[in-house]
């Protein structure tokens, strides 16, 4: 695992979190949603500055880390791709739609592209499941994706995209 | 100010938002604005009406108009000629599927004739971010009457005689468990409402807190007297950020208006509500792994008992219910505990919510009586089956749960049957399943589900529901022995019997239900390797009948990998070396020319 | 906000703010209670139908009458205008023109309490507005 | 006490309320196989994740089966323990373990040791059903320990041992599902961890997942190479308990017979760790007095308590954690470092061995100890004081490598001169061993007077936290005793606080101290063994004519020969230490 030296600057901002939440240890779970809301990612050395700063062991907070879908220890791309895996959308085809993401892409669930423009993620029900089956890019929602559409999509983000104006 | 002539509910639900309803109450703000009618005119985003198939739902009152399908540009129009003129937009109001009639009241619609909205009761109704607009819908009396004129085990006595029970999954009484953590001793206890839903394709918790916040905090607090605690708190989806916005805005007004803190309505009583993020886990839907959540742990569960009702979060007794149980208290005190027992079956009293999906028509969010049939629900609420195409099963429960197939059609649904038919209720996701859907792949679909959220503590859980996915995946692959499927069944059951929580306790379900009623088709698979819905890849060849073929093309200009060629109105052929199965010749043909062999 | 004191506070909060929603509580009931639709086109409004609709609404509030008003489109009677529709639930629609204030009073007095028909009624072959 | 009736398997059973339906059965002699669940009773010390579900049982009126571990017994429960929906489910569980493990007993360290290998063999498995993926995981050696976590079947006790018990908290749990196993933050490996090696979690391992680095090989090739002069020595609790890999009851002393096969393995000279164990007292003795006398007149700089420093893993354990506390543990070595340092100076001119040629391999019940012999600061150009140090059960190895019938053997002597000792030194090898040996010497030197008895039962017991306060002729002297680093860190926290009221603190690793050492015979979740071994410590003890540290001739005649005094210029370079902050 190549080492990361974090700045001052957000050595300064995990602090603030940890203490915000009186560098309780079972206040782990915020702490981490907050962070990695602020950093985008929580990488191992920021999980060592969290264990020290709220007094738990750092195996633990990768134990809990690791535990969680939710939080990721590697950066995501500039346009997180998200296809929805609930049971709506796979019965509608969502397997469909993640293999054309896959092949497009040639990348697998969880990795980025060489650019780092795009990564590719499943996640279980967005609860728009009128609209199966729904992508997200970012936090717009795409629904009713067939494999087709799929080379629309990411071409709309590919050149700089006219993705800002379309969002909802 | 005036009071307002004319109010027009957006729909703001996850699902309508995500076709940019917000947009669409700016547009009418800004055109109302123009047209100098902002005074006259009220503008709400509500919570979900329900109808997500045709959403965004717009509904406009008192001449109670429901629009479907709004985009954003449909607005001018709607503002010049129904508001305006007066003349309702036919073009955007719903068609019934069978009859084509237009039906402009949402009251007229099949979708909504039989639900019965008790939990949902305030959703597309009220404005979710104003305590005003529930309260003035009998908001917090339920809470007032308890505090002033009723003494918790009266209250406890009311939710026992109404049948309540917990609409998670399991089916607890909920009296019950509130009468257990009351009995338990201690300095502190905790509420704790859980609103992890994570079955994938179930969003009833969801939308109660994004259309109606304050029911649950009400009954939080509710729960909080008759139990004996001070402090409450909402176990909430990271996934869900406008549930989770509307909340901080509920529990922030109900503070402001002494709905929460301290000596709430003078009676001494204190309570506050705070809220704790998910963060990806299914299993913290079961409550012991939810509360290690809470406490900044893996969501692993404990062996129960100890119940939580004895020591739960932190140690001290805590009283878990979901989010659709709890919006269901303040109704059942403010109209009685008989009133809510002379809804449902026997002993599945009330209603329950589901979220339909699937291949149904109308995917929504609907409320119906216990007791009520599929066949009401698939084809008079859910306008039966997309495409025309004929029903197979439906699935309820999501990964713990079963199918049910066309002989349980006419079946009551309430707990027991559920259970009896070997499904289980589950939190409420309903998914509908047609001739196209392969078994053995929703099967593995699930287990593969359960795979990823498997917290991996215990042995049948953890390398169990691999095995059983592993046969799963070498039958689906047409690899699969005719003893593969005993193998899966002893599995199953060994599964079942000794898994430590909930969720491992039902991961095969799935599988045995699948096997209980569609044995043929796995016998296919295993036997003559063929899948007879066409959903296993590895069982499927694409061909293409060349009587039939027009050379129309369509099929070459769609295949994604150049699998196709042939002249124009020449027949058509694929190379099956380059064909990677992914059926869209099959469905774009229009002359039934693509054959799956 | 104050904070809410007692049961009685939130009860006398309670009926202070149902109004806001009273509107949508009718429109969500609409066959149990009388409607009236206020034509509102251009004549009609030219006319003066938009303070007609504000006085019924009004009067009728005021008097804890529960009806729904709403407007429509034009309804043909462009010579009479303003006209207004009234339904009594169970029975047919009736329309009346030149609606004034006073004569809104007076339909409210009459039509909506008592039933009784009161001058000005339009016996058209248009009985309703729908079609 | 409520008791509780209920039946097992058709027959009635009286317990207390809370036993659970495992122990309830196993007082009428009913065996329910468990495999995760481990409890050392009276230790404080319990894994109870009720994960593996190997003890399932029938319980009637419940729909699923019950983990007997943790389901506790109540009024009228039926309780049927080998039902054939039972043994199924119970084969069927160990099926699946199986069938995400290695199937490489035949060369698997743990083999004949290992608890998964005993229940397949228990239950008669001999096909596995259910064949799939493996778990794929990285193997990590470090200096003491090795991590196979392949073999992991995720039973928890390494991690109930690491946090709970030790609060280090190296290893936790990670991932989920089919990838879930224990294993130090981001995987990395242990000695890049704070690992102090206390050996706990490979004390407590039921499968060959985590097991000492072996290092019998490397001893073999040494006494083979004719170049080399061997010296071997022995640990106090290594006589404990080595019986019990050849069968002898626990609490057997074999002392004699453990250096009669030394002898027989071709070590050139058998000596004892005890001998250093005395030179230790006088030193840290030494210094305990020197600090406390200048402490009492008033000396500022003086900190107090002293703690000792004879635990490798516990001197890891205040350099990751309390680094701002080095200054106060004693600097003296531990006995272990102390042997090797003057084997390989006095003993090596003695014999006029050059350094270089003689090899000090030492037994060890610690795995924590091939650690400190591999820090650099207990080196010289590069040669280590001690080369090896084999744990009790590898020292086994090599005695049935050698086909040494060892429970025939005769009982014979240590060589001198460095294998005389006295009482004092034997029972550093248990909690509170230490501490009576210093008191036993302070006290004499201190006052100038013959103790009164030279048992100090006060300072002795199982508890995790023990304190004394014992009178030096007027001067009341407050001891504070751990072992388990939880129990130690508490003090260490009273002491960061400057809420600590000892003046002596006598801290080991482990439970029970070395005869619970991670490096010792498997105890299997069995506490009795481990008191058993205390007993026989204390025995030896009483059974020595020498039992005060001053009063060993070998130790006079070292000061006199070659030390000078305690804490002399040359016993500072030799005998001392320094610590290091690595948090």
């Amino acid at each position: 695992m190549s080492k990361i030296k974090l700045s001052e600057k957000t050595i300064g901002i995990i602090q603030q979190v940890c203490s915000d939440f009186r560098n309780e240890g079972s206040e782990l779970i915020n702490v981490l949603h907050q962070v990695q809301g602020k950093l985008g990612y929580l990488p191992a050395e920021v999980q060592e500055v969290i264990a020290k700063e709220l007094n738990i062991s750092v195996a633990k907070v990768y134990g809990v880390v690791t535990f969680y879908s939710f939080f990721t220890m590697i950066p995501m791309g500039e346009h997180p791709i998200s296809i929805c895996m609930g049971t709506a959308c796979y019965v509608r085809g969502s397997e469909q739609v993640l293999a054309e993401f896959k092949r497009q892409l040639s990348i697998e669930v969880g990795q980025s592209t060489a650019d780092n423009k795009f990564s590719l993620n499943c996640l279980r029900c967005v609860g728009a499941c009128g609209l199966a089956p729904v992508v997200m890019v970012g936090e717009k929602v795409y629904g009713r994706v067939s494999p087709q559409q799929v080379k629309n999509i990411i071409a709309e983000y590919k050149e700089g995209g006219a993705s800002e104006a379309k969002t909802a | 100010m005036a009071e307002y002539n004319m109010h027009i509910l957006v729909c703001g639900g996850t699902g309508c938002k995500a076709s940019q309803s917000e947009l669409i109450k700016t547009n009418f703000k800004t055109r109302l604005n123009e047209f100098g009618l902002a005074d006259e005119i009220q503008v709400i985003l509500t919570g979900c009406f329900g109808f997500c198939e045709k959403g965004p739902i717009v509904k406009i009152l008192p001449d109670n108009t429901f629009y479907t399908q709004v985009t954003p540009e449909d607005v001018d129009e709607i503002v010049e000629e129904h508001i305006i003129k007066g003349r309702k937009v036919e073009r955007l109001l719903y068609k019934d599927p069978e009859t084509h009639e237009i039906v402009g009241d949402s009251k007229g619609m099949d979708f909504y004739k039989k639900q019965i909205r008790i939990a949902l009761r305030n959703c597309g109704f009220i404005n979710p971010e104003n305590i005003e607009e529930y309260i003035g819908r009998d908001g917090y009396a339920a809470l007032g009457t308890c505090l002033s004129e009723k003494t918790p085990d009266e209250v406890i006595r009311m939710i026992k005689d109404s049948g309540l029970r917990g609409r998670g999954g399991g089916g607890f009484p909920t009296g019950l468990k509130w009468e257990l953590t009351r009995k338990s001793v201690s300095d502190q206890k905790y509420v704790v409402c859980n609103a992890d839903e994570g079955d994938p394709g179930a969003f009833m918790d969801r939308s109660i807190l994004e259309g109606d916040p304050h029911s649950v905090l009400e009954s939080m607090a509710i729960c909080g007297y008759c139990i004996g605690a001070d402090k409450g708190l909402v176990y909430i989806r990271a996934e869900y950020p406008l549930a989770i916005e509307r909340l901080k805005i509920a529990i922030n007004q109900a503070r402001e208006y002494g709905l929460l803190g301290n000596d709430i309505l003078g009676t001494g009583f204190n309570f506050d509500i705070e809220i704790r993020y998910g963060a990806g886990a299914f299993v913290c839907g079961e409550e012991t792994a939810l509360i290690h959540s809470m406490e900044g742990k893996r969501g692993e569960p404990g062996v129960k008992p100890p119940f939580p009702a004895e020591k739960g979060y932190n140690g001290k007794p805590t009283n878990v219910n979901n989010v659709e149980t709890f919006a269901n208290i303040p109704v059942i005190i403010n109209k009685g505990a008989e009133w809510f027992a002379s809804i449902g079956t026997a002993n599945s009293k009330g209603t329950k919510v589901f979220a339909l999906a699937g291949k149904i028509n109308n995917v929504g969010l609907i409320e119906v009586p216990m007791g009520i049939t599929l066949r009401e629900i698939i084809y008079d609420i859910g306008g039966g089956i997309k495409d025309g195409r004929e029903f197979k099963a439906v699935q309820t429960g999501g990964p713990s749960g079963g199918c049910l197939t066309k002989s349980f059609l006419d079946t009551p649904i309430d707990y027991d049957n559920l259970v009896a038919a070997g499904s289980m209720m589950g939190s409420g996701g309903m998914i509908v399943l047609d001739d196209s859907d392969c078994m053995v792949a929703i099967a593995k679909f699930y287990l593969e589900f359960t795979l990823d959220e498997s917290c991996g503590k215990c042995t049948p859980c953890r390398i169990g529901n691999k095995r059983l996915y592993e046969i799963l995946e070498k039958i689906t692959e047409g690899n699969g022995k005719l003893e593969d499927l005993d193998r899966l069944r002893m599995l199953s059951t060994v599964i079942k019997d000794t898994s430590l929580c909930g969720l491992g306790q039902t991961s095969p379900n799935p599988v045995l239900s699948t096997l209980d009623h569609f044995y043929d088709e796995y016998l296919a698979h295993v036997t003559t390797h063929k899948c007879l819905a066409g959903q296993c890849k590895a069982l499927v060849n694409y061909a293409i009948d060349t009587d039939r073929c027009t050379g129309c093309t369509l099929c070459f200009r769609n295949c994604p990998v150049g699998a196709i060629s042939g002249e124009r109105r020449a027949p058509h052929y694929i190379d099956k070396s380059l064909c990677i199965k992914c059926g869209v010749c099959f469905e774009k043909c229009k002359f039934d020319a693509v054959l799956i062999a | 906000m104050n904070k809410i004191k007692s049961l009685a506070d939130l009860k006398k909060l309670q009926s202070e703010v149902q109004s806001k929603i009273k509107l949508r509580e009718k429109g969500d009931n609409p066959d149990s209670l009388i409607q009236i639709k206020v034509s509102m086109a251009t004549c009609g409004i030219a006319s003066g139908a938009k303070e007609t609709m504000t006085y019924l609404i009004e009067e009728l509030d005021h008097q804890g009458i529960d009806a729904i008003v709403t407007q429509t489109g034009c309804m043909g009677y462009c010579y009479a205008e303003p006209t207004i529709e009234v339904t009594i639930p169970g029975q047919k629609p009736v329309v009346y023109g030149f609606v004034n204030k006073t004569k809104a009073q007076e339909i409210i007095e009459k039509h909506l309490k008592f039933n009784e028909m009161v001058d000005g009624i339009i016996p058209a072959a248009y009985a309703t507005i729908n079609n | 006490m409520e008791m509780i009736n209920l039946t097992i398997d058709h027959k009635p059973v009286v317990v207390r309320k809370g036993t659970t339906v495992l122990k309830a059965a196993s007082s009428i002699g009913i065996d329910i196989p468990s495999l995760c669940y481990m409890k050392l009773d009276d230790m404080n010390i319990e894994n109870k994740p009720g994960g593996c579900r190997v003890c399932v049982v029938e319980i009637k009126g419940r729909r699923n089966l019950a983990p007997a571990c943790c389901t506790e017994a109540a009024e009228g429960m039926e309780v049927n323990t080998h039902s054939i929906r039972v043994v199924n489910a119970r084969r069927t569980v160990v099926e699946l373990i199986l069938s995400d493990h290695p199937a490489d007993c035949l060369i698997c360290a743990k083999s004949g040791n290992c608890e998964l290998q005993n229940m397949a063999t228990h239950l008669g498995i001999r096909q596995i059903h259910y064949q799939g993926e493996q778990s794929m995981y990285r193997e990590d050696t470090s200096p003491a320990i090795i991590r196979e976590i392949n073999k992991c079947i995720m039973c928890r006790r390494c991690e109930t041992m690491c946090n709970e018990v030790q609060t280090v908290g190296v290893l936790s749990a990670v991932n989920r599902g089919f990838q879930a196993v224990v294993a130090p933050a981001f995987e990395m490996n242990l000695d890049h961890s704070v690992c102090t090696y206390c050996g706990q979690c490979v004390a407590v391992c039921p499968t060959g997942a985590l097991t000492e680095v072996d290092e019998t090989g490397a001893v073999i090739r040494a006494l083979s190479d004719p170049t080399k002069t061997v010296v071997v020595q022995t640990a106090p609790a290594v006589r404990a308990a080595l019986g019990e890999e050849f069968g002898m009851p626990a609490g057997t002393l074999v002392t004699g017979k453990m250096v009669a096969a030394l002898r027989r393995l071709g070590f050139d000279y058998v000596f004892d760790t005890d001998f250093a164990a005395d030179l230790t007292i006088l030193e840290e003795g030494t210094e305990l007095l020197n600090r406390l006398s200048a402490f009492m007149e008033g000396d500022k700089n003086v900190k107090l308590p002293i703690l000792t420093s004879c635990c490798p893993a516990w001197v890891k354990f205040f350099e990751h954690s309390f680094p701002e506390l080095k200054d106060i543990p004693s600097t003296a070595r531990s006995p272990q470092q102390m042997f090797g340092s003057i084997a390989k100076t006095y003993f090596a001119d003695k014999i006029g061995v050059k350094r270089e040629n003689l090899v000090v391999v030492s037994i060890m019940p610690c795995l924590a100890k091939k650690y400190e012999s591999s820090r650099p600061e207990f080196s010289v150009n590069g040669n280590p004081d001690v080369d090896f140090a084999l744990s009790t059960r590898e020292l086994a190895h090599l005695i049935n490598l050698g086909n040494i019938e060892f429970k025939t053997l005769p009982n014979e002597e240590f060589d001198k001169p460095l294998g005389e000792s006295t009482g004092a030194a034997v029972i550093f090898g248990t909690t509170g061993g230490v501490i009576e040996a210093a008191v036993r010497t302070a006290y004499e030197i201190f006052t100038g007077k013959p103790l009164p008895r030279v048992d100090f039962e006060e300072l002795r017991g199982m508890d995790g936290l023990r304190k004394a306060t014992i009178d030096f002729n007027g001067t009341p002297i407050n001891i504070g005793i751990a072992h388990g680093l939880g129990n130690a860190r508490k003090l260490l926290e009273d002491i960061q606080a400057g809420n600590s009221e000892f003046h002596a603190i006598e801290i080991m690793s482990c439970p029970g101290g070395c005869i619970g050492g991670g490096g010792q015979p498997y105890h299997h979740g069995d506490a009795e063994i481990l008191k058993k071994r205390q007993r026989a410590i204390y025995s030896e003890d009483k059974n020595k004519t020498l039992r005060k540290s001053h009063e060993n001739p070998y130790i006079t005649k070292l000061y006199e020969e070659f030390l000078g005094a305690p804490m002399s210029e040359k016993a500072h370079h030799l005998l001392h230490t320094k610590y290091f902050d690595r948090s």
